[in-house]
C-alpha cells in the first residue's frame, strides 16, 4: 500500500491553480525528486504531502486513511518539511532544533543528546546559543535542515535542501540523505533544481509544469531528458518524430531502434515505445569523412547541405536522409575542409538522443 | 489611618483589582485574539469590527450597563456584587477585554504564517503551533497586557458606578483622583496622579523585563 | 474665541452639579437667553470645591452654590462679591423602608443619634456619606456636629460609609446596601420618580435641613477680566419675578411638589417669618454681630439688587 | 432645537472633536511610534516604558492638569483655550497620543527590517524608507488609529473637566451621557451610548476599508 | 580611482566578528565574485558596499569620499543589492518593480515601460498583477531581480543571485549579467556558492573565510584552486593539471593546446594561458578501434586499463599517457568487445574540456 496517495489533487489559490488534477503515491521507503521550472508546483505538492494544506480538490490519503482529522495529525507528526526559505523560531539554534523533539515530549537528556548530534552533522554545533534569526543564509538553512534531521521523521520533505549551502554543506547533506535512505529507509521526497542532484539522491523523478504532473518516471532517465530538454531548448533543432520499437533491455535502460521519416534509423535509449519525439544535440554530433568504428551507435552518412559559420563556430547542416545539425569549431572545419556537397559521415552516442 | 497610610491601602487596592481585571481579560481575550489572528473564516472580518467598536464603549455608560445588570433589581441582581471589589474587577475585564483582543490579534497577524507551519511539520499540534504563534508575537501580547491594565486602572466610570468608591472597599486611584478633584483639593489629586503615573511606569519596566524572562522561560 | 461666539457674550457660571443635575439652570437659560439675544449662558457643573476653586482661578464670572461656610470664605477671600440668595429647599434623610434605626418622623438631630446608636450597636454599617465637600456633605458635617458628634471621628467607624461620589451614585448605594444617607431633594424626587430607589423620606423641613442657594458674582477688582457686568445681569434676572416664578414652579409637573422655592420675597418681605428667620440664621453672614446677605464691603457696583 | 436635533448636533460634535484629537494624535504620534520602532539607540527602551506608562493617565486626572494649564490663571491661560472645543481636542489628542505612539512602534518593529534595507537599496532615502515600512504595517497603524479614535471619543473627564459640558459648544457624547445619568434618564443615556457604540462599528467599518483603498493608494 | 573601497573594515554583531580588518578595491566597471563557506561574510561585505551596513571599524570609501551623509545616501542611490532570501513589498509585482523608479521620480510612462522590459527580461510579465508574497520561491527571486534591474544601477550587487532560480532562469540571469557588463560596463559584484558562475560572470574573485579575506585574484585562477580542492577532496575523474599555451585565436574563443603531464597534448577552447586544472566529462568521450578523422579535436591513443560494468554503464579507463575515464553503454561495450588490454583511440571535442 502506498504510504501517501494523492488522488486528483487540485489546488488553487485565489486566482492561481497551482496544482491541476495530480495523482501520485509514494511508497514507503521510496525517493522521489519533484523537478520542474519556478512556479510549477513543487513547493504546493510538498506542503499537500506534509498535511500543511488541504488540496481545493481531490484527496490525500496516509497509510490508506484519508488525511484529516487526526490522520491528518498523524501524517504531521511523521512527514517532516524542511522549507525553501529558512524559517527559524526567534530563539536560539538549539532550542530551535530541540522544539521538534520536545513537542514529541522527549526526556531532556536526550533532546540534548539528539540536537547536538543534530546540529553536528551540518556542522553547526558551535552555534547552538546563538540566536538562530542573526545567521548567515546557509547557516540557517544548516539550523533547518538539523530540526527535520533531528526528529528523525519516517517522510522528510525536502524543499531545495541545498540551496545557501556551500559545497562542503550540500555534500553533507546530500551524503546524509543516501544514508537515512539505507540506514532508516526514510522515505525522501525531494523539490531542487539541481537535475543532478536529483539523480544522486532518488530513484524517481515527477516532472511537473504549470501545476500538471508531465511525467514520472526513473530518475536517471527523466533528468536526463530533462537536462537536454533545458540546454538545448534554445536551440531548437535536431528534433525528430519517429517511431520507437521494442529493442534489446540492457538493465533498465532499453536501447531502442527509432525510425525517422525518409528510412533513417537511429538508436537510442529509451523505454518508451510507439510515437516519440527525439532530439540529438548539435554539440554531440562528430563529423567526419570517413565511417567511425567507436561505442558510438549511431553513424549515418549524409552530404552537407548548408555551413553557417557564426564566430568561431560553425554549424553544418548534413542531409543523413533527414537534416542533421552538427556544430563543430571553426579550425575543425579548416581541418577538413569541407564544403557544401561534400559527402560525410556523423556519428553520436546512443545516450546523445533524447526521446520524449 | 493617615493620610499616607490611607494612600497606601488604595494604591494596593487599584493594583490588586485592576491586576485581576487584567488578569481575566488576558485569560479570556488572549484565545479569542489568537484564534482571530491565526484563522481566516466567514465573518472574521464583522467580528473584528465589532470588537474594535466596542473599544470605544465610554467607562460611564460601561459602569451604568453594568450597574443596571448587578443592581438588586437587576438579571444579576442576586448575585449581591455591587459595590464590591469583585464587580470592579468584572466590569474592568469587561471593559478592557475589546483591548486585549485588538492588539492580540493584529500582532498575531502579523507573526509569519510560516511559523505556524514550521511547529505542525515538526510535530505540533494545532495548539502547539499558536503557542509558537503566541511566542513570536509576546512583544504585542505584552503590549496588550501593558495597554489592558493601564486602561482598566486609569478608568473611573465603571469604579465610580458598580464600585460606589466605597472608602475602604472599593476607593481606588482614579476615584480617589476624582474625590479630591471635586473636594478641590487639587495638590493631593495630583499627587494620587503622580503615584499612579510611577507605578504604572514601574510596572512597564517590569513587564518589559518580565517579557524577556518570559520569552526565555516559554522556550524551555 | 473663548469669550464670544460670533457676536455673542458668553457669561461663565460654575455651579455645583446637584443644582445643575435638576436641570432648573437650563431651564433659566432657555428663558434669559431668548429675552437676551446677545448672550450665552454657559454653565461648568462640578463639585462644589472645584466650582470655588475655578472661580478662583478666573475661569468662571459667577457661581452658584449652597455653602454658606464656604461661600464665607471664598468672598472673605476677596474673590466673590454681591452674593444673592435665590432659593431654597430642604434636605431629607432618606433611608430604607424598614428603617431599622427609626428614625421617621424624629428630628434631624435625633435622627442621627439613633442612626450612630444603632450603628454601633449592631455594628453594621448604616449611614452613606458623599463625603466630597459638596454642599450636601457640608450640610452633613453641620447635622453630626449640630448631633454632638464629631465628624472626624465617626468618619471612620464600621457603620459609616464613605461614598466619595456624586448625590445619584450615593442614593444608589443607600438603595442596594439599606443605609440611610442626607440628600437634596431635587435629586431624591427625580431618582424617585424614575423608579431608581426605593428609598424613603424619613426626616425633612426642618429648620437644620434648610438648604440655601446663592449666587455670587466673580470680584472683577480680583480678576480682572470677570466679567462682572453680564453677571450681574443675570442675577438680577434670577432675582426677578420672572426667575423667581421659574424657579418656584420648576418640576412641579414632574413631581408633587416643586423642588425649589424663591427665597427673594421671603427675604425681601421677611414672610413667612419662620423660613425666613432660618434663612437668615443658617444663610447670612454674621459681621460684627450684624447678619448680612451679603456683607457691605462686598457689595459692588450699583445693581440696585440690595434693598 | 428638539432632542433629535440636540442629539445629532452632539453626535456630529463629538465625532468632529475626537476625530480632530485623533488626527492630531496620528500627526504626532506616528512619527514617533514609526522612529521607535524602526531605530535601535540607548535610552530607547526608557522612552518606551514611560510612553506606555502614560497610557495609564486617568483622564480626571489629565482633565485636571490640563484645566490647570488652559486656567486663566494657568501658564497658557492667556490663550483662553478653556471650555472651548479646542481645548477639548488638544486634551483628547494628549491623552491618545500614547496609545498612538505604543501600538504604532509595536508593529513597526515587527515588520521585517528588511523591507528597510530592500527600500533603501532601489534608492529611497530613509524617509522613503520608513514610509514603506508603515506600509507594512498598515494594519497596526490602523489599529493605533482605531484605539486612538475610541479613547478620544469615549473618554469623560477631559471633557468635563477642560471641555466644561457645555450645551451647544462642547457637550458631547460621553459628557452627555454622564448628564443624563446622573440627571436620572438613564434610558436617554443608554441610547446615547447605543448611538456612540454604532457609530464606532460603523467607523471600524469605514477604516476597515479604508485599510484597502490606503494600502492601493500608499503603492500608487 | 576606486569605486568603493573598503579600508580595514571590521562589523562586529553582538557576539560574532562578521567581517575582520577586509580592505578591498572595487574599480568602476569591474566584475567580482565573493566566494568561501557559509557565514563567511559574503553577504555582510555586500551590505557594506551597498551602503546598507555601517562597519563597526574601518572605512568606506565611494569615489573617494568616505560613505557617510549625503555621500552614503549617493551610494546607496548608485548601488543597489539583491538579497539572498527574496524580499518583497506587500503589494504587487508592479508595483515591487516600480518602486525603484518611482522613487527616483521617473514620469509614469517611463516607469511602466522599464517595469515591463524588466520583468520580460526575468520572464515575469505575465505575473504584473499578482501579489508579489503570494509567489513562489523562484518566482520571488526573479522579481528580486527585475526590481534591481529597472533602476539600472551603477553598481549591481547580487547576493547568490540564482538561488531557487530554475535552469533556464539561471542561463537568462547569467547573459543578462554578462551583458549588462559588456554593454553598460555595471560594476557588478556576486556572491555566490557557485564556482563554475564565477568564472562565467567575474573577472576577480576574492575568497572569504571565517570573516577574513584569504584571497583575491582573477576568478579563473582562484576558482580553479578552489575546485581543485573540492574536487581533489572527492573521487571526480579526468581532472588534470597543465600547462596551456597560446593557441590560435576563433573569434572571441581561443583554440588553445594544453600540456597534460606524460606528453599529452589536447585542444580546449579557452581564453586561459598557464597552470591550468582541466576536466573532460567521461560521458563526452568516445571509444573506438580506429581512430577518427573528424570534427573533434581530440583523438588519442591507448589502452584499456579498466573495465567497471555497473548496471547499464560501463566506466572504462583508457591510459593514453593519463588515465581517462570514457562512460559507455553495455552493448557498445558488446558491439566493439573490448578487453582490458585492447589497443582503442579516444576521441572527444575541443568543446568538451572545461578549463579552470
Ligand atoms: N499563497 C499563494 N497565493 C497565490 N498563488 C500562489 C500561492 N502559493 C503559490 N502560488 C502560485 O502557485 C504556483 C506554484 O507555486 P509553488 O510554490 O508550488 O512553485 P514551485 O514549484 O515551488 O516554484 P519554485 O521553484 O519557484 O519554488 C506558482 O505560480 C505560485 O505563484
Ligand atoms: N545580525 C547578526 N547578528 C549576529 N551575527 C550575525 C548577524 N548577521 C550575520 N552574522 C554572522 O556573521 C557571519 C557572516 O555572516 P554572512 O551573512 O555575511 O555570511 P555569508 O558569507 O553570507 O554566509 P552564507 O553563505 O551562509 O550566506 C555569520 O557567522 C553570521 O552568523
Ligand atoms: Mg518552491
Ligand atoms: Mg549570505
Amino acid at each position: 500500500m502506498a504510504m501517501i496517495e494523492l488522488v486528483d489533487v487540485t489546488t488553487r489559490f485565489d486566482t492561481t491553480t497551482a496544482l491541476e488534477g495530480i495523482s501520485l503515491e509514494i511508497e514507503p521507503g521510496e525517493s522521489l525528486a519533484l523537478i520542474g521550472p519556478n512556479g510549477a508546483g513543487k513547493t504546493t505538492i510538498l506542503k499537500i504531502l506534509g498535511g500543511l494544506l488541504m488540496p481545493s480538490a481531490g484527496e490525500v490519503r496516509f497509510d490508506g486513511d484519508l488525511a484529516r482529522g487526526e490522520v491528518l495529525e498523524k501524517l504531521r507528526l511523521h512527514a517532516t518539511m524542511v522549507f525553501q526559505k529558512p524559517v527559524l523560531f526567534g530563539t536560539t539554534v538549539y532550542k530551535n532544533v530541540a522544539y521538534g523533539l520536545r513537542v514529541r515530549g522527549l526526556p531532556e537528556n536526550q533532546v540534548s543528546e539528539r540536537v547536538l548530534d543534530a546540529l553536528g552533522l551540518v556542522q553547526m554545533e558551535d552555534f547552538a546559543d546563538r540566536q538562530a534569526r542573526n545567521l548567515s543564509g546557509g547557516e540557517q538553512k544548516r539550523v533547518n535542515l538539523a530540526m527535520a534531521i533531528a526528529i528523525d521523521p519516517q517522510i522528510l520533505l525536502l524543499d531545495e535542501p541545498t540551496s545557501y549551502l556551500d559545497a562542503l554543506g550540500t555534500k553533507i547533506v546530500e551524503g546524509f540523505i543516501q544514508r537515512i535512505r539505507e540506514e532508516r529507509q526514510t522515505t525522501v521526497v525531494i523539490a531542487t533544481h539541481d537535475l543532478f542532484q536529483a539523480v544522486r539522491l532518488t530513484e524517481r523523478a515527477a516532472v511537473l509544469e504549470g501545476g500538471q504532473l508531465c511525467q514520472v518516471g526513473p530518475s536517471s532517465q527523466i533528468i536526463r531528458e530533462e537536462v537536454e530538454a533545458l540546454i538545448f531548448s534554445d536551440q531548437e533543432c535536431n528534433v525528430f518524430h519517429g517511431i520507437a520499437k521494442n529493442g534489446t533491455s540492457e538493465g533498465e535502460r532499453h536501447l531502442t531502434k527509432i525510425e525517422l521519416g525518409e528510412a533513417v534509423t537511429i538508436e537510442a535509449l529509451t523505454d518508451t515505445t510507439g510515437e516519440v519525439t527525439v532530439r540529438i544535440s548539435p554539440e554531440d554530433i562528430i563529423v567526419s569523412r570517413e565511417p567511425v568504428l567507436s561505442s558510438a551507435k549511431n553513424t549515418l552518412r549524409g552530404v552537407i547541405r548548408a555551413i553557417d559559420v557564426d564566430d568561431s563556430i560553425v554549424r553544418l547542416t548534413v542531409d543523413v536522409g533527414i537534416d542533421l545539425v552538427a556544430i563543430i569549431t571553426k579550425s575543425s572545419l579548416n581541418l577538413l575542409s569541407m564544403a557544401v556537397g561534400d559527402r560525410v559521415y556523423v556519428t553520436f552516442k546512443a545516450s546523445s538522443v533524447r526521446v520524449y | 489611618m493617615t493620610v499616607e497610610e490611607e494612600i497606601v491601602s488604595i494604591t494596593l487596592r487599584s493594583l490588586t483589582i485592576s491586576g485581576f481585571a487584567a488578569l481575566l481579560a488576558t485569560v479570556i481575550g488572549l484565545p479569542i485574539g489568537l484564534f482571530l489572528g491565526l484563522r481566516q473564516f466567514r465573518g472574521r472580518d464583522h467580528i473584528m469590527v465589532i470588537v474594535r467598536g466596542l473599544m470605544s464603549l465610554p467607562t460611564v455608560a460601561l459602569g451604568l450597563l453594568l450597574y443596571l445588570t448587578f443592581s438588586r433589581n437587576g438579571p444579576l441582581g442576586f448575585l449581591q456584587l455591587l459595590y464590591t471589589p469583585l464587580a470592579l474587577i468584572i466590569g474592568q475585564a469587561v471593559l478592557v477585554t475589546p483591548i486585549m483582543i485588538s492588539i492580540t490579534s493584529e500582532t498575531v497577524e502579523n507573526v509569519s504564517p510560516t511559523i505556524r507551519e514550521l511547529s505542525l511539520t515538526l510535530g505540533a499540534s494545532e495548539r502547539g503551533a499558536a503557542a509558537s504563534v503566541f511566542r513570536e508575537s509576546l512583544g504585542g501580547v505584552v503590549l496588550a497586557i501593558s495597554a489592558s491594565f493601564s486602561r482598566a486602572i486609569s478608568e473611573l466610570g465603571v469604579a465610580l458606578m458598580v464600585g460606589g468608591n466605597l472608602q475602604g472597599l472599593t476607593r481606588v486611584l482614579t476615584t480617589s483622583i476624582a474625590l479630591e478633584t471635586t473636594r478641590g483639593e487639587i495638590l493631593l489629586g495630583i499627587g494620587l496622579t503622580i503615584v499612579l503615573l510611577s507605578l504604572m511606569v514601574v510596572f512597564n519596566v517590569l513587564l518589559n523585563s518580565a517579557e524577556k524572562r518570559v520569552r526565555w522561560w516559554l522556550w524551555q | 474665541y473663548a469669550s464670544q461666539i460670533g457676536e455673542k457674550d458668553i457669561l461663565t457660571i460654575s455651579t455645583t452639579t446637584s443644582l445643575y443635575d435638576t436641570g432648573v439652570l437650563d431651564a433659566l437659560k432657555e428663558d434669559y437667553e431668548e429675552s437676551h439675544p446677545s448672550v450665552i449662558l454657559t454653565f461648568i457643573a462640578a463639585g462644589t470645591g472645584i466650582a470655588l476653586e475655578q472661580a478662583k482661578n478666573g475661569d468662571a464670572d459667577m457661581i452658584l452654590v449652597h455653602a454658606p461656610a464656604l461661600e464665607r470664605e471664598f468672598m472673605d477671600e476677596g474673590y466673590g462679591v454681591n452674593r444673592k440668595i435665590f432659593a431654597y429647599n430642604f434636605f431629607v434623610i432618606v433611608g430604607p423602608s424598614t428603617d431599622p434605626a427609626q428614625v421617621n418622623q424624629s428630628t434631624p438631630t435625633e435622627a442621627l443619634q439613633k442612626i450612630y446608636d444603632y450603628g454601633r450597636n449592631h455594628n453594621t454599617s448604616l449611614w452613606v456619606s458623599r463625603d466630597d465637600k459638596s454642599g450636601t456633605n457640608e450640610k452633613e458635617k453641620a447635622l453630626w456636629a449640630a448631633a454632638g458628634m464629631n465628624y472626624t471621628l465617626i468618619h471612620d467607624e464600621p457603620w459609616f460609609v464613605s461614598s466619595g461620589s456624586g448625590m445619584g451614585t450615593t442614593l444608589n448605594i443607600a438603595n442596594e446596601r439599606g443605609l440611610y444617607t442626607l440628600s437634596d431633594i431635587g435629586t431624591f424626587l427625580k431618582y424617585r420618580a424614575e423608579g431608581l430607589i426605593a428609598l424613603e423620606s424619613l426626616v425633612r423641613d426642618d429648620k437644620t435641613l434648610l438648604n440655601v442657594y446663592s449666587a455670587i458674582a466673580v470680584n472683577s477688582t480680583r480678576i480682572t477680566h470677570a466679567r462682572i457686568d453680564l453677571a450681574m445681569d443675570f442675577i438680577k434676572y434670577i432675582i426677578s419675578e420672572r426667575g423667581q416664578e421659574i424657579i418656584g414652579s420648576y418640576g412641579n409637573e414632574t413631581f408633587d411638589s416643586p423642588l425649589f422655592y424663591p427665597a427673594v420675597n421671603v427675604i425681601k418681605t421677611h414672610s413667612p417669618e419662620t423660613i425666613a428667620d432660618w434663612i437668615e440664621d443658617y444663610a447670612f453672614f454674621n459681621v460684627d454681630g450684624t447678619l448680612y446677605e451679603c456683607p457691605v464691603q462686598w457689595r459692588y457696583g450699583d445693581y440696585g439688587i440690595y434693598p
